[in-house]
């Protein structure tokens, strides 16, 4: 397990952030790592929706399940972290 | 008996001049360019200015007030003379400045 | 005989350049130091400076302007002003003069680099004049902030900020070490005299200065507005470079020069003039929108001078025009939450009134900015400080070392414009900062940015704290909200009436 | 209270002068300290180590092999700060002013003899070159040295030499319009670069200015150049103009000196500070050794040309030699 | 904003920026004086002054000395020049503010 430091674009928020996250994380657990640094601090959380990731201008979402080591996330990749 | 530990270096800088209370004395101490410390009366003999707000030149202290004059070293008036700043025995021990008041009293003029 | 006029003998005091015998003229005029265009000599030889002085009359009217400047201070016995001045105007001060003396003095470096290394005598002497000028503008700008140390301890940044590793220094010496440290003669001819002095200069010297008349900061005021004299003057060593550049069939490659001078400058003054403008300065003192002020200045001003001279607008303007709307409110609101890390105190600049304002300067800014601004009122209000601070670090552009910022809300556009090069991913704000690293690549590759060093181990411990010791911050220093959020209380005041 | 302990004490000063525990001057305030430049030794510039201008200032400023502990103690013996020189040379131009004014009213060109106009022409304002290429060493020793404090005066120097070559361009016009078939104005390039008077001081002026290492450039110009043309160029031809009753020049001589005394000031407690480093002496002793033969061949070169005085040479060579010597340099 | 940002720079406005005071003043009543057929403008911030009139402007010495009834070199004007619009020619008798091109 190593961990992989995510450039990641919170939906609505104003910045890029630095995220860390690790290898065995599955995506659902890469978007609470993210939504700790925008959500509740300037992006307001809409409860009962999904957080989604996906690669800057990715078409489709990650799996919820797959992990960063099979998402294939390279240091410093570029992730949108968003409701579904 | 009678040195009390005023003040360090670090508080007084060369080149920079205080007014302290020791012990109930008013204490102008001085440290001046070139590293000498003196204590001398804190208020000018003449009105009551405190020193601390005029100007050190070397060791000539000017009041602000009327401009009075004094040479810091051996505490005589230079403009005018017959007037005169009680001085007292002051050290630096382990860059602590220590003076010693006991017995001293300001001078003062009625002028 | 009458007495000479400077016209009579002043062409002689150009008519030095000569052939060299003993060296080559390679050797004394390296072309990285010189001319990266290699014109040759005899064309740099009609280079005439259209702001003329003479040593006599230089030293005669400095002498003038700065008896102004300093009987100015002395009359008005600042310490007075600033114990009374809002804390928003004092972070304005510390902001200033942290970023900009000894950068000044750094361009009388680049000032140098044109007087001893610029082909054209004319060029050569005007900027002997520049380097006095800059030496003015660094000591100055250090002599009237020391007396401030003593009462509050951030004015020491105002020496010590460019010796330190904070973001906001390393983005400030990257973007000058690209427009005037690290280039030849003639390309600080065209990126610091011409880009950055007759357009960004006036921005902060005397936009902000009609905004401190307003204040009542007199003395800043006029500081900054003589300091502007001299710039006007050093300014004009670009005019007649470029046009010879032009002559010469350079025109593209001159044209590229300005373009990434411009828009390096844009991006610095959108962090360091926007939020002074529209966020620090009190409301009922606010002169122009930062953007009303690039209008006339830069829109209005530079832009037709551009022209005048026989360039074309930058290739990007559609792009820049649209930043005058969004990019230093984002600048503004990453200074704000990362405030500890800067070594002034940020004014939020929105309460209530406040956000009337840039609603009507900056239509649509409620929902989009003010977003943003919603949950981190929410947050002071319901006791949750420690949610409106940083726990993890911004991602900082590869060029401008800034935080990547874009619009928050409804509009939602953050991006990061990334390049891959030499198996290595850069990160940029925008697609004007990747196309300048394009241009010339290994200018800038092995530069680590603070995220980069952050990774690569150099910031330890390796968290928020540790990166606020490696940039030199104290706790004393790191900045807080300048009101004390008092701002905040400004919102829902029915409610507190009525309690 | 472990908080109250840590908690900063309020500064008395710029927290890098803190140290000193002395209460700084307004030179010390705003002159020291202010090159942020010199504090990655790898990379001056914050921009690839790798580009032309970080590879030049490891080269020529941090590979120079003079060293020293702590550059940013350097200390002008002046304490000129930017507002003071003004007001000083303000001064000192309102007195060149009025000599310029005086002597036109005496008529003084009018009555020159003949071949002193003719020694003026090719002994005085081709001079301009230097004094032109004395002001470009200047702004490179300014762009390069590793403290502020050092720059500065390099800075005011530099300032120096574009006075005088306006007062030399001044005075270059003044004499072509009394003496029209002199060659003034359009003749000092021609004797500059041909006249066998000149090449001494135009090969030590050029190969000055591409000794790129900084402290190099200091003893190259400072040491040797700028005495060599004081000395020769200023004195020597002083001494020969008052010989032709043209006093002016002699009065101008003099009060560019009081410049030259100032440098010598600054670049004496340079040199002194250099030695601090024992170190030090033999690379300043090896550039001494190395320029001292080009300054005394352009020495000998000019004075040879100079009316009327056999002892010239020698007594400007002596000057400089005494100057150097009374600082401990080996010439 | 009426105007489109678009084609705020497509003017002629050439002119002086200055610092606030009485040499202002004195400059402003000459820059009338030696450009009669311009028509000026006048835009006052406190900190600067902006002077503006179309394509081409001149400020004389000599006009400057009849109005502050003083000897006045052209040099002095740079106290007060913050900034200009248009491109400059500094000289020893007249400061010149003017355009190469129309718009």
């Amino acid at each position: 397990m190593t961990t992989v430091p995510l450039c990641v674009n919170f939906e609505c928020d104003f910045v890029l952030q630095l995220v860390p996250v690790e290898s065995d994380f599955t995506m659902d657990q890469v978007a609470e790592a993210a939504a700790h640094h925008s959500l509740n601090r300037r992006v307001k959380p809409q409860p009962g929706r999904t957080l989604r990731v996906r690669l800057q201008d990715g078409e489709s979402p990650f799996d919820r399940e797959s992990t960063v080591e099979q998402a294939g996330f390279q240091v410093m990749e570029t992730i949108e972290v968003y409701y579904e | 008996m009678a040195f009390a530990k005023v003040c360090s270096l670090d508080d007084l800088w060369e080149g920079e001049m205080e007014l302290y209370d020791v012990n109930g004395h008013e204490v102008l101490i001085i440290h001046g360019d070139g590293g000498y410390v003196r204590a001398v009366q804190g208020i000018c003999p003449h009105q009551e200015i405190p020193l601390v707000e005029g100007t050190l030149q070397g060791k000539t202290l000017t009041c602000r007030a009327h401009l009075w004059q004094f040479d810091v070293e051996a505490g005589e008036g230079i403009n005018p003379t017959g007037c005169k700043l009680a001085i007292y025995p002051a050290e630096v021990r382990d860059d602590n400045i220590f003076v010693d008041v006991e017995g001293i009293e300001p001078f003062y003029t009625s002028a | 005989m009458a007495l000479l006029n400077r016209s009579d003998w002043y062409d002689i005091a150009r008519d030095t350049n000569w052939t060299p015998k003993y060296v080559t003229e390679e050797e004394l005029f390296p072309k990285e130091m010189s001319d990266c265009f290699d014109v040759p000599r005899e064309k740099w030889e009609t280079y005439d400076e259209p702001y003329k002085t003479s040593y006599r009359e230089y030293v005669k009217v400095q002498r003038e302007k700065d008896a102004g400047a300093y009987s100015v201070k002395a009359a008005l016995g600042r310490m007075k002003f600033l114990d009374s001045a809002d804390p928003g105007w004092k972070s304005i001060l510390k902001l200033h003069y942290g970023g900009i003396a000894l950068q000044e003095y750094a361009a009388g470096m680049a000032e140098a680099t044109m007087a001893r290394f610029g082909r054209a005598p004319g060029m050569r002497n005007m900027a002997t004049f520049g380097l006095l000028d800059e030496t003015r503008h660094g000591q100055i700008q250090l002599y009237f902030p020391h007396e401030y140390v003593s009462k509050d301890r951030q004015f020491d940044w105002a020496h010590k900020a460019m010796h330190s590793n904070d973001w906001a220094a390393i983005a400030t010496r990257h973007a000058f070490a690209d427009i005037m440290s690290g280039r030849d003669a003639t390309s600080v001819a065209l990126m610091l005299t011409f880009a950055f002095e007759t357009a960004f200069t006036n921005m902060q010297f005397l936009g902000l200065a009609a905004d401190a008349a307003e204040v009542g900061d007199v003395t800043f005021s006029n500081l900054i507005s003589s300091i502007q004299t001299d710039e006007a003057r050093h300014a004009q060593i670009g005019t007649p470079a470029l046009k010879i550049l032009i002559e010469n069939g350079h025109k593209e490659g001159a044209q590229k020069l300005v373009d990434i001078a411009f828009w390096r400058n844009w991006r610095l003054f959108s962090v360091v003039t926007g939020p002074s403008m529209d966020y620090y300065t009190p409301l009922a003192k606010r002169e122009k929108s930062f953007k009303e002020f690039m209008i006339e200045w830069i829109v209005g001003q530079f832009e037709r001078n551009i022209l005048d001279i026989g360039l074309d607008v930058p290739w990007y303007w559609d792009t820049f025009l649209e930043d005058l709307n969004t990019t230093h409110h984002g600048m503004h609101l990453g200074v704000w939450y990362w405030r500890p890390t800067v070594w002034w105190d940020p004014a939020a600049g929105a309460s209530p009134d406040e956000r009337d304002w840039l609603e009507e300067k900056y239509p649509g800014w409620n929902d989009t900015y003010g977003k943003c601004w919603d949950v981190i009122i929410d947050n002071i209000k319901n006791g949750r400080e420690d949610l409106t601070l940083p726990e993890t670090l911004p991602i900082v552009c590869n060029m401008n070392h800034l935080p990547i910022v874009g619009v928050p809300g409804k509009k939602w556009d953050v991006r990061d414009h990334y390049l891959d090069y030499k198996g290595r991913r850069y990160h940029f704000g925008s697609k004007v900062d990747r196309w300048v690293f394009e241009q010339d690549p290994d200018r800038y590759a092995g530069h680590q940015g603070l995220i980069d060093r952050f990774l690569a181990g150099k910031i330890q411990p390796a968290n928020l704290e540790g990166a606020l010791k490696y940039m030199g911050l104290q706790p004393e220093d790191c900045g807080k909200d300048a009101h004390d959020y008092a701002w905040v209380w400004n919102y829902n005041k029915p409610d507190k009436v009525a309690v | 209270m472990s908080e109250t302990a840590q908690k900063l004490k309020p500064l008395k000063t710029w927290s890098h002068l803190s140290k000193n525990r002395r209460r700084p001057s307004e030179y010390e305030i705003v002159s020291v300290g202010l090159h942020f430049s010199t504090n990655d030794p790898d990379c001056a510039w914050e921009q690839d180590a790798g580009t032309f201008m970080n590879q030049w200032y490891r080269k020529y400023r941090e590979g120079s092999p003079v060293n020293h502990k702590d550059w940013d103690a350097f200390r002008d013996p002046d304490e000129l700060v930017y507002r003071t020189y003004n007001i000083i040379q303000d001064g000192q131009e309102n007195y060149v002013d009025g000599l310029i004014k005086e002597f036109d009213d005496l008529e003084h060109d009018q009555g020159l003899q003949t071949e002193w106009v003719d020694a003026l022409s090719k002994l005085y304002t081709p001079s301009r070159y230097i004094l032109h290429g004395l002001q470009m060493a200047s702004v490179y020793l300014c762009k390069m040295a590793p403290a502020s404090t050092i720059t500065n005066c390099a800075t005011f120097q530099a300032a120096d030499s574009l006075r005088w070559l306006s007062h030399m361009a001044y005075r270059t016009k003044q004499l072509s319009l009394v003496w029209p078939n002199y060659g003034f104005v359009d003749n000092e390039k021609h004797i500059w670069e041909n006249a066998p008077h000149w090449q001494g001081f135009r090969e030590l002026l050029e190969k000055s200015l591409i000794a790129y290492d900084w402290c190099e450039t200091f003893v190259a110009i400072n040491l040797v150049l700028k005495p060599a043309f004081d000395e020769a160029c200023l004195r020597q031809l002083g001494h020969a103009a008052r010989r032709f009753d043209d006093s002016f020049l002699g009065f101008l001589t003099d009060a560019q000196a009081v410049d030259s005394q100032r440098s010598r000031r600054w670049t004496s407690s340079l040199v002194q500070f250099l030695q601090q480093n024992e170190a030090n002496q033999d690379v300043l002793d090896g550039w001494v050794e190395k320029w001292v033969p080009l300054g005394d061949q352009a020495i000998d070169m000019f004075c040879a040309a100079l009316p009327d005085s056999p002892s010239a040479a020698d007594d400007a060579k002596r000057d400089c030699w005494s100057f150097r010597a009374g600082l401990g340099l080996s010439a | 904003m009426t105007t489109n940002i678009k084609d705020i720079h497509k003017h002629n406005r050439v002119g002086p920026i200055f610092r606030g005071g009485e040499l202002a003043t004195a400059a402003i009543d000459a820059l009338e004086e030696d450009n009669p057929d311009k028509e000026f403008t006048i835009e006052d911030r406190a900190a600067y002054i902006r002077v503006e009139t179309d394509h081409e402007c001149i400020i004389r010495r000599k006009t400057m000395e009849e109005i502050l009834g003083r000897p006045f070199e052209m040099q002095e004007l740079e106290v007060i020049l913050g900034s200009f619009s248009g491109q400059i020619e500094a000289e020893q008798e007249y400061v010149r503010f003017y355009f190469d091109t129309k718009i």
